[in-house]
Parts: C-alpha cells; structure tokens; sequence
C-alpha cells in the first residue's frame, strides 16, 4: 500500500529530477510552443512536494491537485491538476493506495484530461503517454510496475515522434512537428523516471 | 532585455499595483491578480468576465470599468491565470444574474475557466455561460474556426456584450449577443520585431533586420510567410483580403474596423495602414463605423499591427457606440 | 528599419490623410500639413495653435479637438513646419478674438512662430501672443531656465489653456493661464532605444544592449548619463528627484503627474514606474490629482519614458479637470 | 550692377555646388545637432534656382527668401531666409544691387538673423561668419570681393572650431563641441564658394 508519506517521497523525487530537467524541457516546449514547459513541471512539482498531506490518500491527491493549480496554470500544470484530481475522487477515504488500482487510476487521469482539454488519443499529447502506460501497467506484476512504465512513455515517444502535433500550441507548427519529440510527452517520462528515483 | 522594471517576477504584480493605485475610480485587486470594477458587482447586472495572460494592456484587465467588464484574472505575462483565480474573479463579477465568460481561445486559459466554472457553480452556486474569441483567421482554416485562436477582436466583444450587460440583458442575452458579436469578428497581425518576457529575459523568436512575418500571433505564434518588409499598402491590402476571404463584405455593408499596434508601432504608422484599408473598403462600398486606431491590444514592445473587421448589424452598432469607460479607453 | 510605411517621402502626409480619414468628426486637413478643428473656429474664442514636427503623436496634431486646441501646423518627422504653415494656423485658429502661440522652446519652431506671427499680424490683422514650453529640466541650468526645451509639459499646457479658452476667457487672460501652466511643468526623460526618422532611414543615435540614458530629449538630446540600464524604483526615484530639487513640493502640495512612453514601452512598465513614483509622492505627503500614465508624447518607436510633474492650484485643477475631447484623449 | 539674371545664375551655382556638399554638411550637423543641415541647404538653394525671379531685385530677394522657407524650416533655412529678406527690404525698387552696398546688405542680414534667432557674435554660428564677412568687404575693391569672403568665411572657422558652441542644438554638446567646426559656418563657405564658381 502506497500512504501519503510515500506519496510525499515520491514528490520529493519528482520535484528534484524535474528541477534538473527543468531546461531540456522548456527548450524542447521552445520549439513548439511557449516554452514554459520546464518551469511549469518543475515549479508545479516543487510546490506539491511542500505541501503538508493528510492521511486520507484521495485527499493527499487532492492537496497535490490544488498545489499544481495554484503555481502554474500553463495547458499541462492544469491537465496533471485535472488527472490528480480524478484519482483523488477515486482514492478519497483510504489511507492507502492499492498498486492494484493503479492502472486504472492512470486510465481515470488519462479520461479526466481528455475530457477537459479536449483532445483525442493520437494527437501526440501526453494523452497517448498516459493511455501507453495505463495499457502496459494492466497486468505487470507489482514490482516491476515502474520499469513497465518508464519502457511505455519512452517507446510512446517515439511512436510519436515522426507525426505532426495536433494538440495545444505545437499544433501551429504542423509539419514543423515532425520529427521532434512532443514535449509533454518528454516531461512525462521525466517524472516517471523522477519517481523511480525514491 | 530594453525594459523598465524591477525583479522580473514581480513584473505583473508591480504594474497592477501601478495600475490600481492609478485609477482608482475605475479598478480595484480585491485579491491578488483579480482585477474588479472600484465600484463592486451591480446588482441584478448580469457579470462579464475575462482573464489571460499579462502583458497585453490594454488586453485584459484594462477592459473592466462601465459598459464593459466587471472583472478579470490575470496570470504571469504571457501565462494563463490559475482556475481558482478565475473563480474568484466570476465571484466579484457576480451581481446575482449570473456571469459571462467572454476571453480568447487559448488551451491553457479555456481548460482553466472550464475549471473556474465548474468550481463557481459548486460553490457559489452561480450560473455561468462561456464565449470564446476565435477572430485570428490564420490560426487555423475556415472548416476548423472554432479552433482559432482569439485576439484584438476581444475589444470589440468586451465593448459590445458589456453594453448589453450594462443596459440589463438578462445572461442568456448577454451570452447571445456576445457570440452573435464573436461570429463577426474577424483579425489578422503581422510582425517586424518580437518582444522579451521578463522572466525569459530573452525575445520571444528571432527575425531579420529586414524581415516582416505576415499572420504572427500576439506571443508569436507563427505565421503565413516570413520576407523582406513589404510597403505599408501591401501590407493593408494583403491583410484586408484575407480578412475579407473569409467574411466577404457588400456594398453597403456596415463594419468598424480595428488597426491595432502590437505596441512599438507607433500611431503614425497605423495611420499609414488605415489610410489604404479606408481607401479599400470605400472602394467595395463598404461603411466604415467607430473607426479605431491605437494600441487596443498588444504583445509589450512588439513592433507590427493587427487588423480585425467586425461586420454589423443595428443591434451590434447601437451597442458598439453606447457609452463606455475605463481607463484605456472612453465612448 | 522595422517601420510600417510606403515611400518614406510621403510618411508625414500619409500618416495626416489617415488620422483625418479615420477621426473625421475631430480633425480636418485645410490646408496641407495644418490641422484644424474639423467645426472650424469658434466666433469669439481665443484661438490657441501650436506645432513642430512630426514623429510624436499626439503630439502636436493630436490634440487638436473641443477644450483643447484649434489648429496645428506639422512639419517633417523631427522638422519644424514652415512660418507659411504656422501663418494658415493661425488664420485657421482666429475666431476673431485673437490667438495664443503654444509650443515648445525649440529654436528653429521659435524662429518660424515669430515670423508667423508678423505674418499673420500684418496679412490678417490678427493679434496673437506667445507662450513657449521650457519644461525639461536637464535641458539647460536653472538659472537658465528660459533655454530649456519643451517636451511633455505641452500635454498639461494645452489642456489647461485650452479649457480656460473654451470657457471663454480672452486672450491676455488665456495666456496668463497658459504661462502659468508653463511655469508649473517641469520634466524629465529616459531613453533604451532610439527611434528612426524615415527619411534618414537610421536610428537618431546608438546606445549598447544594456544600456540606458538619463536626461535625453524626445529627438535623441544627450542626456545626463549613459549606463547599464538601473531597476525602475531607482529610475524612477532619480527622475523624481532631479524633478523635485528644480521645483521643490512639500507636504499638502497637490500635483498631477504624466508618465509618458516614448513609443515602445508599454503601459505595463510605465505603471511599474507610477507605482514608485506614487510612493514617493505619499511619502511626502503631496496629493496627486488626475495622474496620467500612457503614451500623451512620444518619439515613434523610442524605447523610453519621461515623467512630468505639475504643481496645480485651484485654478489650474480646476482648468484641468474641465472636459475635453480628441481622439486620443478624452477628459 | 548685380541684376536678376546674375542672382538666378548665382543661386544655380550655389545648388549645384551645396548639393555635392551635402553629404559632408549633413555629417557635420550629425555630430553636433540632427542631421539635416546639408539637405536643408541644398533643398533650400534648389528651390530657390528654379524660382521666376522679377526685375526688381528686392523682389528678386524676396523670392528668394520665401523659396527658403518654404522648402526648409529647420533653423539654418529660416535664418537664410530671414537674412535675404533684410537684404530685400534694402533693394526693392531697384533693377540691380550696387556692389559698394554688399558689404551694408550682409551687415543688415547678420542683424536680422541676430534679432530672429536670439543669438550673439561669438557664440559660435554662421552669425560670426556673416560677421566676419562684412567687416572684411568693406573698402575691398569689386573685383576682389569674393576671394575676400571666402577667406574670411574659412579664418572664422578656425577662429571658433577651439570654442564651445553657444548656440542651436550645438550647444547642448558644450565642450564635445570643441575641436569640431560649427556646422552652419561650414555651410555658409560652401555657399560662397558656390558663387565663386559662378
Ligand atoms: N489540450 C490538450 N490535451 C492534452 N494535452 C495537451 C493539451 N494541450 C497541450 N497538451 C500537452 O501539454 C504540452 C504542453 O504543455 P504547456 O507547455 O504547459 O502548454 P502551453 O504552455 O502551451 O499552455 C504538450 O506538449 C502536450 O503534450
Ligand atoms: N539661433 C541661432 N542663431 C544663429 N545661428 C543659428 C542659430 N541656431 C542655429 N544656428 C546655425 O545653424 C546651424 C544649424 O542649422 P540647422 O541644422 O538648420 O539647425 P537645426 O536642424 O538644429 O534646426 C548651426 O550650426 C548654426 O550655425
Ligand atoms: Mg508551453
Ligand atoms: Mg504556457
Ligand atoms: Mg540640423
Ligand atoms: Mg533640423
């Protein structure tokens, strides 16, 4: 059972592993948008990390949910809000999160971020990211569940490297896209591999 | 970086400080980033809103004052606000008719006051209703409108859903005129030079000495093509016809017309870009209405233009020159 | 140059046909490069003219419109206009109660006024005075005072004498009130970035990337100092200063203040400068009344702001509240 | 006796050899005001040649004078005019100016443009020069009379170049004006030279 210490630990990690991805990923966000995408994660991570965590676990995803919100409302620190937010409605009142569950806690992010951002499953978003690592965690045997992970949103990259962005700003890019590897894809293998860290 | 400030973080708090304390008649920060009319919420007045990134003005948080908004949230520059600033702000704009959200197409801001909405109606239990700005004509084809991005066309929503508001529509109303006045707008810019965000502390994208980029967007999203700077008539001409591509106009046909400096081109300059744009639409027999040149919407010390038409009707044009006041702007 | 504009020859006649075109109800064109009051003179009004060159809107030709000016003559961007165009200025400014001159302390204006003036004088019999604008305090010692040159003080001057001419005050009465408000201004500036005259095609004059100069006049005067560029509260806190040490305020003293952008600096940055400035001001005690912060005259696209100050009595708050009207500004 | 035709012939003179000297007056203006005094110059003489000059020669002048301001009103081209119209007042009514008045008509144009421009002898401006010029013409024989000016116009040059100017723009360089020659005496030997070669 993951409790909120752990899920505190994990932030930590997070938060310090994104803090060194900080440039790569506001420079990769630099060729096909805004390029805020490393402050955004970094920041959004930082503030969650220092965020005191009740015992209740859907709570605690809750807390992180308003911490991300409240530093850093870029597309992506909204849609991570929004996917802590649909595990939180599903983990509320235990104290404990089952690595059972958490498959379809990825899956539930994935729906929930769908849902408010409007985008669709191949458009080259962190979307496909969430959805290769729902898939690949279904059936992966506790201990191995972070590796399968880390291996899913590399491999989900690269899937998607050679097709143009049809999401958020690196839409505009069209053609421009191709070839370069999403960058919200690229933040969210950096967290993954920020948690395997702890 | 060519700007006057002090800790680059503290660009956007300083200058509502400056702002607030400015005019205080017209605009008040009852909680940090949320601009609100001086005055309060007007009971019984249907609520507009907005809220985007800073370094706009007079785009977003200048707009509110009477016949206009009520209030906006406004985040770092260039960056969405927060959703829970977004609530606030539909709170404070609340008079108990329910509120308008009334801004421009941009993922971040949409999947924010999506949440802001949500998060009023919860728990405040006020009803609110969303329009989007979606006038850039370049952002994306005619077949994927809604997907466009929203620019100076904003100016003219803001001015004419809040007169709308002002005299007493109920929401519903507000909310049908101000998509009726959305669906009319039409805008493109163009670019000479970019402008620096003061956190990035470097320019926003890179460009010639000589060059122009046609079709820029206001944080420099790119454009159609990029090449030697075209004579000012060129340039009004191309950007009128593709204005007018996607929203023919008729003799007889009655717009206004926005020539918008993105912030460093300077009033002169404008004036050269109306001169043919007038020239043009006289021509085709079209009536040019509330004419307005100046900067209404811009991107800090960018240099270029922007261009919307907004085609009317009597209902647009009576509200378009109803009396208006902020500290930008007055009708 | 990233400049929007045809033929550099015809920028200052294009830029005119424009602002006409697009402000029909306002301003009006009679003659080439002299703008007047699109109604034409008032019968028994003093007549108050002012104009220098092009390049600064809205200054001069801006201003022209109801409680403020009547006419303008405008030449080259950075050029005084001839004596023949100041003459049809004036002539297009008498309502038969004479005409107030109203300009800044440049030599060559100087020089093509005073000979208007003979001509209009001896051509049309009409009896005109002269107030000059000496605002900037860097631009000569005070005990030299008379030497400085004019710069946004104009913005108060005009609004205040023209308010006492449209209530009807004759011309001594005007220009005492003129020359009062004059006596009251004191300014300073500060540039980042030079501007280009169109026809020279080159920016007026070269400053590093970090750098920034104190003290510089509108067409790129030297200034004071040259230096890395210093944080806004330290900018501003100078520019006060040099301002209060010329014209000392104490405690209960009521002023208004203008922090003007040069172009390219954005409203942001100038309410970032307002704030301190506003401190400072609290700080001491003086009360400021209808602060204005925006571009009233600028230098195209200069990067830069100048602050001015104006001690006001009850005579000059009152004059400068009075309701005025052009399409740049509106009281 | 200097008739029309003779002050036509001398202002082509003048404008063909002020606008080879544009370049340089324009750059001497660069370095101590705005620029623009070789264009003004040479504007103002191009007008003033391409004038219908009357028989009278104070009309003549008068012409003259207002071709000048019409063209250029920077301050160089308004005091031009202010000096030749001093001069026309003299001449109106005759068909040719008297050489033994030159040297009265330069003085009462050096007057004139002290009385328009506010400016003293020794301030460092074309009005030494003017200066200089009619104290030298007077008892110089005819034929000698524009050898004289041009020396003069060059000795006062020199005599200011060590000083700082006091006067236009060029005063607000105060001692970086030093070393430098004032633009507008510089102006006014290029225009004397103009006459010569006619
Ligand atoms: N509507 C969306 N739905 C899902 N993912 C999105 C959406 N928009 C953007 N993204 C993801 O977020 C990343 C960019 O995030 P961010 O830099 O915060 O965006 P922005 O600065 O443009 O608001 C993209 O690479 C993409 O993976
Ligand atoms: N007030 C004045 N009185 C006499 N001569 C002057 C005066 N001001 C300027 N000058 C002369 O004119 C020259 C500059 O002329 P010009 O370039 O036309 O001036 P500006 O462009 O500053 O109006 C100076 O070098 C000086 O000789
Ligand atoms: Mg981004
Ligand atoms: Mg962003
Ligand atoms: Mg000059
Ligand atoms: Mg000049």
């Amino acid at each position: 059972m993951i409790d909120s210490s752990a899920i505190a630990k994990a932030l930590s990690g997070i938060a310090a592993h994104t803090a060194t991805a900080s440039e790569e990923l506001c420079s990769a966000d630099g060729a096909l948008g805004d390029g805020d995408l490393g402050i955004t994660v970094s920041k959004g991570f930082a503030e969650a990390a220092g965020a005191e965590l009740p015992n209740d676990v859907g709570i605690a995803l809750l807390t992180v949910a308003k911490a991300f919100q409240r530093v850093s409302s870029s597309s992506y620190g909204t849609l991570l809000a929004t996917g802590f937010m649909a595990a939180a409605k599903l983990e509320k009142g235990k104290t404990g999160i089952a690595p059972e569950d958490i498959p379809g806690l990825v899956a539930a992010a994935r729906d929930a971020m769908m849902a408010r951002g409007k985008g669709n499953l191949g458009d080259k978003s962190v979307l496909d990211s969430l959805d290769a690592v729902a898939e690949a965690l279904r059936d992966t045997p506790r201990g191995d569940m972070i590796d399968t992970a880390i291996t899913a949103a590399a491999e989900s990259i690269e899937r998607f490297r050679d097709q143009p962005s049809k999401l958020g700003r690196a839409r505009m890019f069209g053609e421009k896209s191709v070839g370069l590897a999403d960058p919200g894809q690229l933040a969210f293998l950096r967290i993954l591999e920020g948690l395997n860290g702890t | 970086m060519k700007k006057i400030l002090n800790d680059p973080a503290d660009y956007v708090d300083e200058m509502l400080e400056g702002m607030v304390a400015a005019h205080p008649e017209t605009y008040a920060q009852p909680v940090r980033r949320v601009i609100a009319r001086a005055a309060g919420a007007k009971k019984g007045k249907v609520g507009i809103v907005t809220g985007g990134g800073s370094g706009h003005l007079p785009i977003f948080t200048g707009y509110v004052g009477t016949g206009l908004l009520d209030a906006c949230a406004i985040g770092d520059v260039f960056a969405s606000p927060s959703a829970e600033q977004m609530a606030e702000a539909i709170r404070l704009a609340d008079g108990g008719a329910g509120v308008l959200r009334l801004y421009g197409n941009y993922g971040g801001d949409v999947m924010n006051f999506d949440m802001a909405g949500e998060m009023a109606e919860m728990e405040h239990d006020i009803r609110t209703t969303t329009v989007l700005l979606t006038d850039d004509v370049v952002s994306a084809p005619k077949e994927e409108a809604e997907k466009r991005r929203g620019v100076a066309g904003m100016v003219y929503a803001f001015k004419i859903a809040g007169a709308a508001a002002e005299r007493g529509d109920d929401l519903d109303e507000v909310t049908r005129i101000a998509q009726k006045t959305a669906d009319a707008c039409r805008s493109i810019g163009m670019a000479l030079t970019p402008c620096t965000i003061p956190q990035a502390g470097k320019p926003t994208f890179e460009i010639g000495e000589t060059e122009m980029e046609m079709g820029m967007g206001i944080h420099g999203e790119p454009g159609i093509w990029r090449d030697a700077i075209k004579p000012a008539d060129e340039i009004a001409e191309e950007m009128l016809d593709r204005l007018l591509a996607d929203q023919p106009l008729a003799k007889g046909d009655r717009i206004s017309i926005l020539v918008n400096s993105l912030g460093a081109t300077p009033a002169e300059e404008l004036y050269i870009l109306y001169r043919h744009a007038r020239k043009k639409l006289d021509a085709l027999g079209v009536e040019i209405v509330m004419p307005l040149v100046g900067r209404y919407a811009t991107s800090m010390e960018m240099t270029g233009a922007t261009i919307t038409v907004i085609k009317l009707d009597e209902e647009l044009e009576s509200l378009l020159k109803a009396p208006a006041d902020c500290a930008f702007w007055r009708v």
